[in-house]
């Protein structure tokens, strides 16, 4: 069946970041030159020309982008400065709204404003929530090691309450994107039959993408891959105790520096800190082909979860020092920053390719395991 | 007839060919051939004391042949005959035998190599006897000048040559002077106005007083050689007029591919579609519109169309890309909204600036949509209504691999070229020959790619083969620079060792007409026999051979200075003697 | 005229036909002339001479000798050499003499394998004892000899110096009585060793036939494969015709009988091969270009020495095939 | 016409910082006063990309006719057009003027973008108003260069009978084609056809050949120039030199062979190649053992010759004086090594294809049997005749050019020539296979898009995509490439790696520039006139440029050019005058000229 | 005393004698075996040439002339290939080894190939021993 190219696609991509969408003359050059490129799924060149040509339903069922780690080196040897390593984000933003039933994504990303407000009006409920319709009065007393009693203050019941609400929103919201983006990519894709013991066989691989991130390291520079596996694994730990496990990580009590809660708040602090530095001081300096076009949407992520850290760590130290108002203070604007944060980010934003990654990778060994339905394309 | 007296000269070449020919022993047997007054060896016989040697012994033995065994024929063949032209000798009764570069420096046992110097000079020495005196012959120039086409190359070539203050007679078949320029609005890849240099060009041609323009004129028969040729025109195709004149440029130029035989294209059935020459005329009249008026909201260029297609043309008509990117440029100034197609196989954008534009109108959001120019072409329907368009064109996209359709309003076709009609009519006019594809075959692919095997005529712009203006402007200028040499120096000189017909041996068989690639020999109907033109004979001597009654010789290398030399090389051991003359 | 002594005639044949004798007889009218002017003293064909009254002759004594036939025995050359002390003009008469003629083509083979043929081999032969002709064989009532066979055929001039040549095979008898009487009426006679009763030109020239240049050959035929249009020239039609390459003044009667030129008149003086020039000018004919196709053409061509030779091939530069 | 007012005039240019710049001021302000300018538009008041505004603003000045001038201003026109015929006026009273034919010429820019504008706005084309001065010419010619192009132009030029003087850098003449294996698409030996002609510069009595040779300053005026040359010591007499070559034979001292794109070492003293013109030795000093430290002299002493070899000869500047200078002095080859991810000079069998053209030349280091690169006993990397051969090759399009890292142009010449050479490893090794990898195939000439299809059916395995890294793998040459028509990715191991390498201008086209006043476009070659009608010649009166150094391209193309290069000379050589320079005529000549019109 | 062949080797001077030059100035080494004849294109040798060089005694004869689609004056090379075919056909009836005649096409850059042809036909010529063709000859006369 044939599809009708349609110029105004590339329009609607540009929304989502400024790329260079007609430099491309099709050399090829990017594919190969990119080391996760592999027989069925090539790419950047071939998302390029699907988003080039306006090949919408080509686009929504590829895979491709999310097997992209933007290493640049597309980009570096690109012999017409076409840019292959930034559109290949830019599908990535594009395809994020692409799964986004609610729409909320697409208006984050082409509109800065929408974004602004919607996290602005999130920190000015976390700051009414926690600053004026707290009921309870400042405790200034500190517990017996002289931190401060933060879990009174803020009961953490509720907050733990707040924190599982949320939990469930923003999970119910990315499985529901996440079950679009299988249902674009698997299910709509009549070339191939996946069985059902697929799915269980190459489940683990799910995992293994989630947390070693393995294809990013086949990326040439190895710095890239290692920076960013200690953002992730940092931002996932914190994400595990704070949500899963507050009551046991936030407790009156001062831990002792060996005793997990510490340690494993420190590793994800400094995994958190280091992987946002490099991102952020490479996209300052624009060091680097993949931190020359940074879009909006990047920065707010890194500006976020980056105030959220430091808050964070401000929090702990003022609490185990015993300052009871900067605690108090710090507390809430730690919970201005990031209840926005993970709202927006989590389900239609930037975050979501935590998620979108892993899958991209099981989907795709999903449809390689499957059964051709037909050969795809003549030789 | 006089003695023959006989010169030999061996040379030493410093040790080059002393060493591993005795020279001195080689020049001691031939001294015994009778008829060889003097043989010398010397160290350096190319130079001047070595050129005086033989100077004097013409002067004071009075000998009328002269033999210089040395190096390559090809490197001192020409010293050594205006040596001999010093001395008041004919330049032609002299003879080299090669013992250097085919002889001491490819030999390592001296006895073999001074045996085979021996053999080598004893066939000059046979050969040398029947070498005859010939003379440099030169035909005169008539300095004006015939241009055929008034194309920009004819123009071109008309303009080089007037302005070195020579005459022209400028002939063009339709009314007015331009040709296919006339027709472009703008060029490429500089996009630059089409129409102010052709009338620039024209208005410097109509006021040249050296140029004589004819339009509307055709050209009933030329006639003659180079220097002297004669054309009968009908201006107006009115009565005929005469002109003489020495040299002839053709510049008749090519015409378009009449898309109608494509039936995927529909051309002529569907109202919007448009050939490149047709859409030229909307770019000049500032007005892209569909025939109903409305500008259209999708354009497409569809590129290679009756171009590299066994079953159209399989030559590449060179232009169309570029056009093809200037018209998507000027499409998207026009009409900024448009979706603009440009539906192509390669890109050839390879003159200075043309991948320049390629980059420039990649970035002005034009879709570049590749097919495969010989598998089965892009198809054109009408499309229905709820289609948004007028035409829906279904291609395999060869970049994508996908089956795509693509929404037109109007559409474009990048129509190649083709040789005129006229084009055998003109080649058998001025004995020039045509290709495969009826264009102008040029004396030399590579590096005479303006002259024709007949001398005096010169192929310029895209009779030749399809080319932009730049390219077509190059050669009718190399074709002026060869005309104004032959003019500047009043006569050309042309081949002295030619083929010759003896009449009184030729039978009329024709054999040899065919045979000559220069067209040279031709049958004198009345005698019934063949006649061989020497101021265009090359000299190549394959008629000599093929002719079966012997009545070609080819000077300098006749059958019997051939069949003497091979006595020469093979008669070692018999007494020394010549044949006498 | 009548003042003049008539001049003496002889007419001798070598390995020949007999027709060059009969193209002599052939003179027809023209016989009271010739039998006016000249007697005849020696003619094996039509008068009884022995050897040994020619031998008896004094030298010099014929004024012209017209030769026939090549050399192929030694009886042919004894009777050469006899006739070159006892005349004065020898003429080598006929293709045979001038260049070989048809039984030059045994030039193709040797003595053994002639002999072998032709006294062992050939089908209507019974020879159950192989005998072969011996030169000497003695018997009881003496030695019987007949002339030795010799390896090769030769023209007359390998034999003896020849004065000049009447080719043809046989000879036009016009050309004979021109040639005869303009000896009669004294004229003067063409430098020794020139070509008379011929033209300088090849055949081509006097051949009626329709002739372009364009002569291209895609494929060879024989005669008899094609439809001849009578008209047009054959080698524009595919068929070898040696007429380009053949001394004219036979009056191209083979072309009027509508066969090609086969070349009996030889090669013009320019030629110093009879054939090569001819093969030469067939094969630039020929319209091809890669190895192959040219191989293919020239398959049809299947015996070039017959083809090109077949009238001369012991006066081709080659003489005869190599056999040793 | 110069009472109304009438004329509207659009300043179009592609960077809008330069309507900020003191030369576009003075350009708007001379604009605005000539005679008939009823307006002036430009990219500071109006997007000159939106057609509405544009369409506004037309209608608002309501020109009768409009002048576009600035940078490709032919961009813009049809927009202007559109709007002309949509408003009921004509838009064949157009007229563009493009400045950027004017590049590189600092000095005199402004004058001559002022004359061209003028002359637009009074419907003239620039050249019936900029007309040069007319000078008596000179009868001698110096021809740079001593490629093809030079040697067509001289030989042109030399056969009218007039003087030529030849000047070559190298010791040789023949240029980049002599080092060709064959031709393409015809595949006649490059050698055949060139040598002939070199043979005949060398004994043309017309032709004064100065080998290694350079110009260094010109000055003068078209038609009368003096012209400072540095004559190179060559150390050997060319007119007692013999050729023997014995010298070369003792000399203990070796250097990579140019002529053989450095593939083979070649003596000191030597003959570039065999067929040299002139054929005779010449020293390099840079590898002369007696130049660097006054010790050996060996070739002096085993010189049958006496006094033709003179070590101590020193370089000479001699002055000439020629009517007209013609410029040929062709390019250099992309430096393949600038592309690291193709491993050039780490991969010994990864060549140029200049260097395989010098591999598969019968006369080259093998003898024309295409082997791997091996090493000699001090280490260098060499072609030997008797290594192994390959039996896959890839052949690798767009080597520098065509590329924004590099040169954005395309080298014209590249996709024929691979093919050529594609065949030729067909022809010489058949049961090879040849991958090449292309983008676009660009078989644009006579016989080209044949020679293509041929070369495709004789197996070659063509296959449109580039290139992205070569990489060693188990001694093995592995090619990465993405098969774009066949939709998959391809690793192809090879054992010899071909670079099509492009065409840039020479090293020293600036210095030769600055000296001769002539401009360079952006990329560096040499500028013509007119894009369109004036393909060889400069601004600077008398100097022609011809062959590569104007731009790519191909041997037909290069010929033509030379000789058209030529006809301008000997036009004016014809008529006894010369054309001054352009850039010479002032503007109030050219104001001057409108004026009696 | 090994037999020492003598050939006769017909080069057109655009192509073939260049490429035999060239073999000099590059000082490629082959046997002495060959005597050049110069001619302007292969186009001009002519039969009798061939079979005057037999009956001189030639015991092999070379004629190289540019590659096809080379030749200087256009397609004279292929004339000779056609009259070649037909002569190697003649010799061959007349009982010459076809290997005694050869055609080959060598460039002008083709020194070395020049030579090594040259080699190799006085090998194969060497093999076959003396040409009879002049001794039958003189035997007849």
């Amino acid at each position: 069946m044939s599809q009708r190219v349609d110029q105004s696609l590339v329009r609607e991509v540009e929304k989502f970041g400024k790329g260079s969408w007609n430099e491309c003359f099709h050399c090829g050059n990017c594919t190969a030159i990119c080391p996760l490129t592999e027989e069925g799924f090539l790419f950047p060149r071939k998302s390029y020309r699907a988003m080039q040509m306006g090949l919408k339903q080509t686009l929504a069922s590829g895979l491709e982008p999310w097997l992209c780690y933007y290493c640049g080196d597309c980009s570096t040897s690109c012999p017409r400065d076409a840019n292959p390593g930034e559109t290949m984000m830019i599908l990535r933003r594009y395809l994020t709204s692409v799964y986004d039933w609610t729409g909320l994504s697409k208006k984050f990303y082409t509109s800065h404003w929408w974004e602004f407000i919607f996290v602005l009006i999130l920190a000015v409920i976390m700051v009414i929530l926690f600053g004026f319709i707290n009921p309870n009065p400042v405790d200034y007393t500190l517990t017996a090691e002289g931190s401060v009693r933060i879990n009174a203050m803020f009961p953490i019941k509720w907050v733990e309450l707040g924190d599982w609400a949320m939990a469930i929103l923003v999970a119910s919201l990315l499985i529901s994107n996440i079950l679009r983006m299988w249902y674009k990519t698997v299910i709509q894709d009549k070339s191939v039959k996946v069985s059902l013991f697929s799915y269980i066989r190459e489940f683990y691989l799910l995992v293994v993408h989630f947390i070693t991130q393995k294809r990013f390291s086949k990326c040439e520079d190895k710095n890239y891959w290692l920076s960013h596996w200690f953002l992730m694994t940092g931002y996932s730990i914190m994400f595990a105790v704070i949500v899963v496990w507050l009551p046991w990580f936030q407790t009156e009590k001062v831990y002792l520096w060996y005793e997990p809660q510490r340690l494993l708040g420190y590793y994800a602090t400094f995994g958190l800190l280091f992987g946002l530095i490099v991102a952020g001081v490479g996209r300052i300096r624009k060091k680097g082909v993949k931190f020359r076009f940074s879009h909006i949407s990047d920065w707010l992520f890194i500006v976020m979860l980056f105030l959220t850290t430091v808050t964070g760590i401000l929090v702990h130290i003022f609490r185990i020092n015993g300052m009871v108002e900067a605690t108090y203070i710090s507390y809430i604007v730690h919970m201005a920053v990031l209840v926005p944060m993970v709202i927006v980010e989590v389900p239609f934003s930037k975050w979501s390719h935590l998620a979108y990654r892993p899958f991209a990778v099981y989907f795709a060994n999903l449809k390689k395991s499957g059964q051709p339905v037909k050969a795809s394309v003549q030789s | 007839m006089e003695e023959v007296k006989i010169g030999v000269y061996v040379c030493w070449c410093g040790t080059n060919i002393a060493k591993m020919v005795d020279v001195e022993e080689v020049a001691k047997e031939i001294g015994k051939y009778p008829n060889v007054v003097i043989a010398r060896d010397y160290k350096y016989m190319c130079s001047d004391p070595g050129q005086e040697l033989i100077i004097n012994d013409i002067k004071k033995l009075g000998l009328n042949r002269v033999v210089v065994s040395a190096c390559s024929p090809r490197i001192h063949e020409l010293t050594f005959r205006k040596a001999l032209e010093k001395a008041g000798l004919n330049p032609y009764l002299f003879e080299m035998a090669n013992i250097r570069e085919q002889d001491s420096w490819v030999h390592t046992d001296r006895v073999e190599a001074t045996r085979k110097a021996k053999d080598l000079v004893r066939a000059a020495l046979h050969k040398v006897l029947f070498h005859e005196p010939l003379s440099e012959r030169t035909v005169e120039i008539n300095p004006a000048t015939l241009v055929i086409g008034g194309g920009i190359a004819g123009m071109s070539a008309a303009l080089e040559i007037a302005g070195a203050g020579k005459k022209v007679y400028l002939v063009e078949k339709m009314e007015s002077l331009g040709g296919m320029m006339a027709r472009l609005d703008l060029t490429f890849p500089g996009l630059e106005s089409a129409r102010d240099n052709l009338q620039l060009t024209v208005a410097r041609v109509m006021k040249d007083p050296n140029i004589e323009v004819y339009t509307n004129t055709v050209i009933r028969d030329i006639f003659g050689y180079v220097g002297n040729f004669e054309c009968i025109i009908s201006p107006n195709f009115k009565e005929d007029i005469s002109l003489q004149f020495g040299n002839v440029v053709v510049a008749t130029g090519l015409k378009t591919f009449d898309p109608s035989v494509i039936p995927e294209y529909k051309y002529g059935q569907l109202p919007d579609i448009y050939t490149s020459h047709e859409f030229e005329g909307m770019l000049t009249s500032g007005r892209i519109v569909r025939k109903d008026g409305r500008p259209p909201e999708n354009v497409a260029i569809i590129h290679c169309v009756g171009s590299r297609n066994r079953n159209y043309h399989e030559y590449c008509s060179r232009v169309c890309c570029m056009t093809a990117l200037k018209y998507a440029n000027q499409l998207r100034s026009a009409l900024p909204e448009a979706n603009i197609f440009e539906i192509y196989a390669d890109m050839r954008a390879m003159g200075k600036g043309c991948e320049e534009l390629y980059s420039l109108s990649s970035r002005r959001k034009i879709m570049f949509l590749m097919f495969d120019q010989q598998g089965p072409l892009p198809v054109i329907r009408k499309a229905g209504s709820r289609d948004k368009c007028d035409y829906l064109i279904t291609l395999q996209e060869k970049l994508s691999g996908q089956d795509i359709e693509v929404p037109a309003d109007m559409v474009i076709l990048m129509v190649g070229t083709e040789a005129r009609e006229d084009a055998k009519e003109v080649a058998h006019q001025v004995g020039i020959s045509m290709c495969g594809n009826a264009f102008f075959i040029e004396k030399h692919p590579k590096l005479d790619p303006v002259a024709t095997t007949t001398n005096g005529v010169y192929i310029v712009g895209s009779c030749q083969g399809p080319k932009d203006i730049p390219d077509s402007i190059s050669q009718a200028r190399a074709a002026a620079a060869r005309i104004l040499g032959t003019i500047a120096q009043g006569s050309v000189t042309v081949e002295v060792t030619t083929a010759n017909v003896n009449e009184e041996l030729c039978c009329g068989c024709q054999t040899c007409i065919k045979v000559c690639p220069y067209t040279a020999i031709s049958f004198k109907e009345e005698e019934k026999v063949s006649f061989v033109n020497e101021i265009l004979c090359k000299g190549c001597g394959t008629c000599g051979s093929a002719c079966p009654t012997g009545a070609i010789t080819c000077r300098h290398f006749t059958d019997r200075q051939l069949i003497n030399q091979i006595e020469g090389l093979m008669r070692m051991d018999v007494e020394p003697e010549l044949k006498e003359v | 005229m009548e003042n003049k002594p008539k001049l003496k005639l002889a007419v001798y044949w070598g390995a020949a036909c007999g027709g060059c004798c009969v193209s002599v007889l052939d003179v027809h009218e023209a016989l009271f002339d010739v039998i006016a002017a000249a007697d005849l003293v020696f003619w094996p064909i039509a008068l009884d001479f022995k050897y040994k009254d020619v031998e008896a002759m004094p030298d010099k004594h014929i004024d012209i000798t017209l030769f026939n036939g090549a050399v192929r025995n030694s009886e042919n050359e004894n009777m050469a050499r006899l006739l070159r002390q006892k005349s004065n003009i020898l003429i080598a008469y006929g293709s045979c003499a001038h260049m070989g003629g048809i039984p030059g083509l045994a030039n193709m083979y040797d003595k053994a394998s002639l002999f072998r043929r032709v006294y062992i081999e050939s089908e209507s032969t019974v020879n159950e004892n192989g005998t072969l002709p011996q030169p000497r064989y003695e018997v009881p009532e003496g030695v019987l000899t007949i002339p030795e066979f010799y390896n090769d055929v030769r023209t007359l001039d390998q034999v003896v110096p020849v004065d000049y040549y009447l080719p043809g095979c046989p000879p036009q008898t016009e050309r004979l009585v021109e040639v005869f009487m303009a000896v009669v009426k004294g004229e003067a006679l063409p430098p020794p060793g020139s070509v008379v009763g011929a033209r300088e030109k090849t055949l081509c020239e006097e051949c009626d036939r329709k002739k372009s240049d364009n002569k291209v050959i895609k494929k060879i035929y024989r005669p008899w494969e094609i439809y001849d249009d009578g008209e047009t020239c054959f080698l524009e039609q595919g068929v070898i015709c040696l007429g380009p390459a053949t001394r004219g003044g036979c009056g191209a009667r083979c072309i009027k009988g509508n066969s090609p030129c086969r070349g009996c008149y030889g090669p013009p003086s320019e030629s110093i091969d009879p054939g090569a020039k001819m093969m030469s000018a067939l094969a630039t004919m020929i319209d091809a270009k890669e190895p192959e196709e040219v191989e293919k053409i020239l398959e049809d061509l299947a015996d070039p020495s017959g083809t090109f030779y077949r009238c001369s091939i012991p006066a081709s530069l080659l003489r005869r095939k190599m056999i040793t | 016409m110069a009472g109304d007012k009438t004329t509207g005039i659009i300043f179009y240019h592609p960077d809008a910082a330069f309507y900020q710049s003191d030369a576009y001021a003075a350009i708007r302000d001379y604009a605005a006063g000539l005679p008939g300018v009823r307006s002036v538009i430009d990219g500071l008041e109006v997007d000159l990309s939106c057609l509405d505004t544009l369409a506004s603003v037309i209608k608002k000045h309501d020109p009768a006719r409009v002048v576009i001038a600035g940078v490709m201003p032919g961009l813009i026109k049809s927009a202007v057009a559109r709007v002309l015929s949509e408003t009921g006026k004509d838009p064949g009273n157009i007229r563009l003027v493009d400045w950027s034919v004017l590049h590189g010429l600092n000095g005199q820019w402004l004058e001559l973008t002022k004359a061209m504008l003028a002359s637009a706005v009074a419907g003239m084309m620039p050249e019936e108003c900029l007309i040069p001065s007319r000078h008596p010419v000179h009868p001698d010619t110096l021809v740079i260069g001593g490629g093809i192009a030079g040697i067509q132009a001289s030989l042109e030029v030399a056969d009218a009978g007039r003087n030529v003087i030849l000047v070559e850098k190298s010791g040789t003449i023949g240029g980049h084609m002599a080092m060709f294996d064959k031709t393409f698409p015809t595949l006649d030996c490059a050698a055949c056809i060139l040598t002939p002609k070199m043979v005949e510069v060398g004994q043309h009595s017309m032709i004064d050949l100065l080998t290694c040779t350079e110009v260094e300053a010109v000055t003068g005026v078209p038609g009368d120039y003096t012209v400072s040359l540095l004559k190179r010591a060559r150390r050997v007499n060319l007119a007692t030199c013999i050729g023997c070559g014995t010298c070369a034979e003792k000399c203990p001292r070796t250097a990579p062979s140019e002529f053989d794109a450095l593939t083979t070492h070649r003596k000191a003293i030597y003959i570039p190649f065999p067929q040299a013109v002139p054929n005779k030795y010449l020293i390099d000093p840079a590898h002369c053992t007696y130049v660097e430290n006054g010790k050996c002299g060996v070739c002096v002493k085993v010189c049958p010759v006496p006094d033709c070899i003179n070590l101590d000869e020193k370089d000479q500047r001699t002055e000439i004086k020629v009517g007209n200078i013609i410029v040929a002095t062709g390019f250099q080859v992309f430096d393949a090594a600038r592309v690291p991810q193709y491993g050039y000079g780490k991969f010994p069998n990864v060549l140029t294809s200049l260097e395989f053209e010098r591999l598969v030349n019968a006369a080259g280091p093998t003898g024309g049997n295409i082997t791997f690169r091996s090493q000699d006993k001090k280490g260098n990397w060499i072609f030997k005749g008797d290594s192994d051969t390959p039996s896959r090759v890839g052949i690798i399009h767009c080597v520098g050019s065509r590329d924004e890292n590099h040169h954005p142009y395309c080298s014209k010449v590249c996709c024929m020539y691979s093919l050529k050479l594609a065949h030729l490893v067909k022809e010489k090794l058949p049961q090879a296979s040849v991958y090449e990898y292309f983008i676009d195939m660009r078989a644009f000439g006579k016989g080209y898009e044949e020679f293509y299809e041929r070369i495709k059916e004789e197996g070659v395995h063509i296959i449109r995509g580039r290139t992205a890294k070569v990489e060693e793998r188990n001694g093995k040459l592995m090619m990465r490439s993405e098969d774009i028509l066949n939709d998959r990715l391809i690793e192809q191991e090879v054992d010899m790696v071909i670079l099509a390498v492009g065409l840039e201008p020479r090293e020293d086209a600036a210095a030769l520039a600055a000296s001769l006043g002539i401009s360079r476009s952006n990329d560096g070659w040499f500028a013509e006139t007119n894009r369109c009608l004036e393909p060889s010649t400069t601004f600077t009166g008398g100097i022609s440029i011809a062959g590569v150094c104007q731009g790519p391209k191909d041997i037909p193309d290069t010929v033509a050019q030379a000789s058209a290069a030529a006809a301008r000379v000997l036009q004016s050589l014809v008529s006894g005058e010369i054309a001054g320079s352009i850039k010479a005529v002032g503007l109030q000549t050219v104001e001057d000229q409108i004026k009696n019109k | 005393m090994e037999f020492q062949p003598k050939i006769i080797a017909f080069l057109c001077n655009w192509c073939s004698y260049t490429g035999a030059d060239l073999a000099g100035t590059s000082r490629i080494k082959y046997a002495p075996n060959i005597r050049v004849i110069r001619v302007m294109c292969s186009g001009r040798v002519d039969p009798t040439f061939v079979l005057k060089s037999f009956t001189e005694g030639a015991d092999g004869v070379l004629i190289c002339g540019c590659h096809p689609g080379d030749c200087h004056y256009h397609e004279g090379n292929y004339k000779c290939l056609r009259r070649y075919h037909l002569l190697v056909k003649y010799i061959e009836q007349m009982g010459i080894r076809p290997e005694r005649l050869r055609l080959e096409w060598v460039s002008a850059s083709e020194g070395k190939i020049f030579a090594e042809i040259v080699n190799e036909m006085v090998q194969t010529v060497k093999a076959l021993g003396p040409s009879e063709v002049k001794t039958v000859v003189e035997t007849l006369t």
